[in-house]
């Protein structure tokens, strides 16, 4: 029996179910390994039994917690893919600001009915059995996780920082190029895809399990950051405290 | 040991002439910045001989980061096959200290049981080496890897006009077949003599001869100078991954799409990373940045020293090079020589 | 059947769209009395998170305001930092980026077509389906969509928020040799194209009309895609891209956390069809050919046609890639100094994101940190629009059975191609 | 002095598994499992109780596992796994005639050679019966090559207990002193209650022709150790096998190195003589 996959979106850019779409050299592969059971971004049908459900975006709305909840219920695993669903991404940004303010200030008085609360990451709601990280996601990570899943293999992440692919690609440190990076404490898994094409890495895919800030904090003040360019390093993806939620 | 004489246009020539037959690899400055790496050749002009130190080392073409070294078929009844690729290779312009950590890996590489995957790459190898002007990094002087004495087919050493070269073995001998080549003059000769004599003035040494260092181990293992050394430590493990006396590897499976079958590779590892002696229980030996860091220089400057007879570290500074926190072996090294002169005195008062 | 009946059509969460919307129809005696789109996608406050961060840190925020046109936020986002900043990149850093531009909008349009409307055309509620009923349609469409892709990683390093592409200059060069081979891919599709062609020359389009306004960007020496010189409205002229506001009035309506738009004149289209009709003299022959082919001509006001216009404009994107390739590859790359001055200054940016136009604009201060932004969103300014559509729609279909409504509204939805996730934060943001 | 690798004989199936066929899954616990394999080859494995193979469940890795029965003539052995992760799950999973992949076996197994003629203390800590099921089994069917023998096994729970029918029969034994014992207090078991080092009070040693053989997890070599040194037991008397992570199981890639030693190559047994200045070993 194939598994049967569904793909939800919540708070963010729909990139990462879109990036299932671009797998297209291997898609019709990937077909054959699942069922894909139910995807409002790609098809009509629908259904409530589902083996996998693969969630993107981030928590941000009263409307969309009870809906995590009910995709719970019905999912045999939930598998958060990229930044917004694993760490709050790009969206968590916004919980510096309080929800009222925001509301008031954007949309003015006509804004208050409007749906909003900070952007947390999925398994801030419900439990979910594994998280693929990266805004988006990578694909070969992807992949390698639908594989090993069919398989029955619980997929792994890598706990070691951006740094080791980075040097297994040979490729020139940024910071040897006046920029600055983020891989020192952000979980592998990407390629290092940022410093491949030149770009310090952003840290899209969270910390490592036991990340030296300190050291890093110091080493970005040491190659000519201020004190708040190092602060916007660290939030931009990672800005998701569960204090504040 | 002979010894000739080569101008530039001449070294092109054996690059180029070398390349007829076989897959040349070459120092190539990168992207504008002071950065070398090997890469293949496919223009002799582009290879860059005069450079300090590449970014991975050419240990790369016997052990490639990422290498499938097994192909498996699933299904009913499951097979496996040993996938060996090995190519005939010229790796060119290699310095002393990268051609010492080859003959090193050669070692530990086939110690006990020989790896075929090693063996197959080393064997179909020819090495040109090149001297090398050491930047403020470089500690080979002091770990006895400014000079090597095999390992090499072709030695070039700049002198004025090009290059002294010296054959070192028929392989060697035979590459030199159709380039034009003197007879080496004594004054050069004696350029190459002074060249190496400049070579050995390195500012970043150690604190004693490189054959006792594994002596001043034996008693630092509970100092505090590991945790301090560590602390700015990332564990990123960078320092492992351009080194090139370091072989570790992890192996992973790669499935193909169908599930039918698949390969299984090995890459890099690092025992700075977190997880690399943990085991299914949890259990992490090494738990700590700190234990990390002492493991790695244990191994490097003891353990395999002890081991095999030399150290596992050619001097060629790539791991402070490449590391943000610059955790350098040489201050480090030699505050190990410091504590263990301090516990002589202490034991011997 | 009676005209004066009685219909009931909610739609929620319309599929095969990028987001989160409904549609809600109710008519009572054959009279409307709701119906509107609402957009019920969480607000996100982009604007809110780009102010406070340095100015090279915006165009990788705001690429993520949208996965599938993230180039054209990318593109957007420098635009308006390269005229705020006074940088005209070289030729050769247009020509690179134009490679990814065309390869995005290429990659939405074949995702549109093929995957989203194409469905409705054939009568499946999804493209998976047509794996096995239409095999050959489902590889070319694969074919076709990874080649876009690949034109855009090829330059960016991905297609989805893509790396490299930076104000003034590539902090790293592509790969050469990649881009020759992206090149060689291109030209061979052409025949693919032209089959995509004769696809959608087979579906029939339902009926509609409806005078409305179309506006997108206009350049005088090319069919404005990449960039434009301004705005150019079928109904109130030109327009300084500078002076877009004129263009785009917004307001907030309660059912939608999406800020609609109009026009001095009304709600006003844009997308693929607001600029065949606007720029249709610009054309590549190819696309010129192909709009002949479908029997699509200037100026066409059936917005359902969106698709057929971005069939012509897939043609249209291959030709002109493929020569502007041409032209990248017979240059010698150097290396650019990418290293910028920040200064205080106002940033106003555009460019034709698949969608339609979009428009970035940031405030930044003498340190080059961001203290106001305002980004409007192809899609925002078409909501007005389309509900007007479905205004004009409904009357014309009311006789038909509630379900033929249903997917008439929702394939008027469709065409539109609306990408809901990015319309939701047009918030102009003045923290104190 | 470098090597000349032109001359070296490559081993070009050093990491190729060879395949063999799980003929019968035996249960012992929730948790661990008995499998007995057939090579396909025909040959017997040919390995020394305490030596160890990478059992490989293709597509899905390998994994060290040490052999649990004794050397026998025939293609046949037993591996005794616990469910912790990707590859024991995978074996978990399997049923009679599926396929798994074979190395080995590798590394030095106990010492026989020094253990006969001696009194032998077995001391195991739950999953350590494994290995030194192999050693047992090849003592008591050789019984008379070896003195005194007395085992002492220890685990959590009853239900932790593994191979059952075998404890009984040693049980039987008049030449085998065996001594059970669990950590707690529990209701399905009368007999004796406490950690393992709570049973050697009782034990009559004879330190100089005593040989312990010590095999559980990391936590318990600390304590055992002490009693065997009370009682006397030299340094060199007392046999432990270790545990680390493993990749190529043939001292390369360095994950199983504690000090200067490769568990893969040097161990997995060693005297405690060999590791006790080794501050990663215990
Ligand atoms: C010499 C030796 C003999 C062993 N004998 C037995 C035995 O007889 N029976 C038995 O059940 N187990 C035995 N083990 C332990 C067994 O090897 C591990 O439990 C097994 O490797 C876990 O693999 P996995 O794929 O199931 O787990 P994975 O999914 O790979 O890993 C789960 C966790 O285990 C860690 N891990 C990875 N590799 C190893 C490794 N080689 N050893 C320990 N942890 C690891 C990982 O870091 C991870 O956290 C032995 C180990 C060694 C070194
Ligand atoms: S570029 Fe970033 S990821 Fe790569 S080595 Fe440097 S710090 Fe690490
Ligand atoms: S020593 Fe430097 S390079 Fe090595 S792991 Fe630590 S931070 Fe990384
Ligand atoms: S330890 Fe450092 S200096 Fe020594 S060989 Fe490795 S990289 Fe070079």
């Amino acid at each position: 029996m194939k598994p049967r996959v569904a793909v939800f979106s919540f708070t963010g850019c729909e990139g990462c179910s879109l990036a299932i779409l671009e797998c297209e050299n291997e898609l019709l592969g990937v077909l054959n390994l699942v069922d894909i059971v139910r995807w409002r971004e790609a098809m009509s049908e629908t259904t409530e039994d589902i083996d996998i459900a693969l969630v993107d975006g981030s928590i941000s709305t009263h409307a969309g917690v009870k809906r995590i909840k009910k995709i719970r219920e019905m999912s045999k695993l939930v598998i958060a893919i990229g930044a917004c669903a694993h760490t709050g991404g790009l969206n968590a940004m916004k919980n510096k600001y309080g929800m009222g303010e925001v509301k008031e200030v954007v949309y003015g008085p006509d804004g208050a009915e409007f749906d909003t609360i900070p952007a947390r990451p999925v398994s801030a709601v419900v439990p979910v059995e594994f998280a693929l990280p990266g805004c988006p996601i990578d694909r070969e990570e992807f992949l390698r996780a639908i594989k090993e899943l069919c398989m029955g293999k619980m997929p792994k992440l890598p706990n070691y920082p951006v740094c080791v692919e980075c040097k297994r690609k040979e490729n020139v440190c940024v910071f040897f190029k006046g920029q600055f990076c983020m891989g020192p404490v952000i979980r592998a898994g990407c390629g290092a895809i940022c410093p491949s094409f030149g770009e310090g890495c952003e840290g899209c895919r969270g910390f490592i399990d036991n990340p030296n800030k300190n050291a890093h904090q110091e080493v970005l003040a040491e190659f000519g950051l201020t004190a708040q360019e190092v602060m916007n390093h660290f939030s931009m993806f990672n800005s998701y405290k569960e204090s504040e939620v | 040991m002979t010894l000739r004489a080569i101008d530039y246009q001449a070294v092109l020539a054996l690059i180029q002439s070398l390349m007829q037959e076989a897959k040349v690899v070459a120092p190539h400055q990168r992207e504008g910045e002071r950065q070398w790496s090997f890469e293949e050749v496919t223009e002799p002009a582009n290879v860059c001989l005069e450079y300090t130190s590449t970014v991975l080392p050419p240990k790369k073409y016997a052990f490639p980061t990422q290498e499938r070294f097994l192909r498996y078929e699933l299904g009913e009844s499951p097979k496996a096959e040993p996938i060996i690729e090995a190519e005939p290779l010229v790796l060119f312009g290699v310095h002393t200290c990268d051609i010492y950590a080859l003959n090193c890996l050669d070692i530990a590489m086939t110690d006990e049981h020989v790896d075929p995957n090693w063996v197959a790459r080393r064997k179909q190898m020819r090495i040109v080496g090149v001297d090398c002007l050491p930047d403020e990094y470089c500690f080979c002087a002091s770990m006895g890897t400014a000079t090597v004495h095999e390992g090499y087919d072709l030695f070039l050493t700049p002198v004025d006009g090009g290059y002294v070269v010296e054959v070192a073995t028929e392989a060697g001998e035979e590459m030199l077949t159709n380039i034009p080549t003197k007879e080496a003059t004594s004054a050069q000769v004696a350029q190459v003599k002074a060249h190496l004599n400049k070579k050995m003035q390195q500012e970043h040494k150690l604190d004693c001869d490189v054959s006792t260092l594994p002596l001043h181990f034996s008693g630092v293992a509970d100092s505090e100078l590991w945790e301090q050394h560590a602390e700015r430590c990332y564990s990123c493990g960078t320092c492992n991954l351009v080194c090139p006396t370091c072989i570790c590897y992890d192996v992973l499976e790669q499935l193909n799409l169908a599930l039918d079958g698949g390969e299984r590779v090995r890459v890099w590892d690092s025992c700075m990373l977190e997880e690399f002696a943990t085991v299914a229980t949890g259990e992490n030996f090494r738990e700590e940045r700190s234990q990390r860091l002492r493991h790695r220089f244990f191994r490097k400057y003891s353990y395999l020293f002890t081991r095999y007879g030399q150290p596992y570290c050619c001097g060629c500074g790539r791991c402070v090079r490449q590391c943000l926190v610059h955790i350098d072996p040489v201050p480090i090294l030699n505050d190990v020589i410091a504590e263990s002169q301090k516990g002589a005195t202490v034991r011997g008062a | 059947m009676s005209t004066k009946c009685d219909v009931n059509v909610n739609v929620e969460h319309i599929t095969r769209v990028e987001g989160h919307g409904n549609i809600v129809l109710n008519v009572k005696e054959g009279k409307i009395e709701e119906l509107r789109l609402e957009i019920v996608e969480s607000p996100r406050f982009y604007e809110a998170m780009l102010v406070g961060r340095n100015w090279y840190e915006a165009g990788h925020i705001a690429c993520r305001i949208c996965g599938i046109c993230s180039i054209s936020h990318t593109t957007a986002s420098v635009h308006a930092l390269e005229s705020g900043l006074g940088i005209r990149p070289s030729e050769q850093t247009t020509l690179m980026r134009k490679l990814a531009y065309y390869g995005e909008m290429l990659q939405s349009h074949l995702l549109h077509c093929y995957f989203l409307a194409a469905p409705d055309y054939v009568g499946a509620p999804s493209v998976f389906p047509l794996v096995s009923s239409h095999p050959e349609v489902v590889q070319r469409a694969l074919k076709l969509k990874r080649l876009a892709n690949d034109m855009c990683s090829v330059i960016g390093g991905r297609h989805i928020h893509p790396l490299s592409i930076k104000v003034k200059a590539f902090p790293k060069l592509p790969d050469k040799d990649a881009v020759r081979a992206v090149r060689d891919r291109i030209e061979e599709a052409l025949p693919d194209f032209q089959a995509t062609v004769e696809l959608f020359k087979s579906f029939e389009v339902p009926q509609f009309e409806r005078d409305m306004e179309f506006v997108c960007l206009h350049d005088p020496d090319e069919y404005a895609m990449f960039e434009g010189d301004v705005i150019r409205s079928s109904k109130c002229g030109d327009t300084r891209v500078s002076d877009y506001k004129q263009q785009t009035r917004e307001f907030v309506v309660p059912h939608s956390t999406a800020k609609h738009s109009q026009s001095e004149v009304g709600p006003y289209m844009v997308g693929g069809l607001a600029r065949f009709n606007v720029n249709y003299d610009q054309l590549h022959p190819a696309a010129k050919e192909a709009a002949d082919i479908l029997g699509l001509k200037p100026v066409c006001t059936n917005s359902i046609h969106n698709n057929t216009a971005q069939i012509v404009e897939c043609v249209h994107s291959a030709y002109t890639a493929l020569e502007d390739t041409d032209r990248l590859l017979d240059m010698d790359w150097v290396e650019e100094d990418p290293a910028v001055e920040a200064k205080a200054c106002r940033c106003i940016g555009a460019t034709e994101a698949p969608r339609g136009i979009l428009f970035h604009d940031y405030t930044l201060d003498d340190d080059g940190y961001i203290t106001e932004a305002n980004v409007i969103t192809p899609t925002a300014q078409n909501l007005n629009n389309i509900e007007h559509d479905m205004h004009a729609l409904v009357p014309q279909i009311l006789g038909r059975e509630p379900d033929e409504i249903r997917l008439l509204l929702e394939m008027l939805v469709r065409a539109y191609d609306p990408c809901i996730s990015c319309s939701t934060h047009l918030l102009k943001v003045e923290f104190v | 002095m470098a090597l000349n690798v032109s001359t070296l004989k490559a081993e070009p199936n050093l990491y190729t598994p060879e395949m063999a066929a799980l003929t019968e899954v035996v249960p012992q616990t929730e948790l661990e499992t008995l499998f007995k394999f057939e090579l396909q080859s025909g040959n017997p494995l040919g390995h020394e109780p305490g030596q160890f193979v990478q059992v490989s469940c293709l597509g899905i890795g390998e994994a060290p596992i040490s052999v649990s029965s004794m050397p026998c003539p025939e293609p046949t052995f037993d591996l005794c796994v616990r469910n912790v992760g990707n590859v024991t799950a995978a074996l978990h999973n399997m049923t009679a005639g599926d396929a798994v992949g074979i190395r080995g076996p590798f590394g030095h197994g106990f010492p026989i050679d020094a253990l006969k003629g001696k009194d032998l203390l077995f001391v195991a800590g739950g999953i350590g019966l494994v290995p030194v099921r192999s050693l047992i089994q090849m003592v008591l069917a050789n019984r008379d090559e070896y003195a005194a023998v007395t085992i002492l096994y220890g685990f959590k729970t009853p239900g932790e207990m593994l191979f059952r029918d075998e404890i009984a029969q040693w049980q039987e034994r008049e030449d085998v002193d065996l001594r059970l014992t669990v950590d707690k207090p529990h209701s399905d078991w009368d007999g004796h209650v406490g950690v393992i080092t709570t049973l050697f009070p009782e034990l009559e040693i004879q330190p100089d022709r005593t040989k312990a053989i010590v095999v559980g997890p990391p936590i318990m070599y600390r304590f055992v150790l002490q009693e065997c040194k009370l009682k006397g037991i030299g340094d060199d008397d007392i046999i432990l096998s270790l545990e680390r992570r493993m990749r190529c199981g043939v001292g390369k890639c360095g994950h199983c190195q504690i000090n200067n030693k490769y568990v893969c190559q040097d161990g997995p047994v060693f005297t405690y003589n060999d590791i006790k200045f080794m501050w990663e070993a215990i």
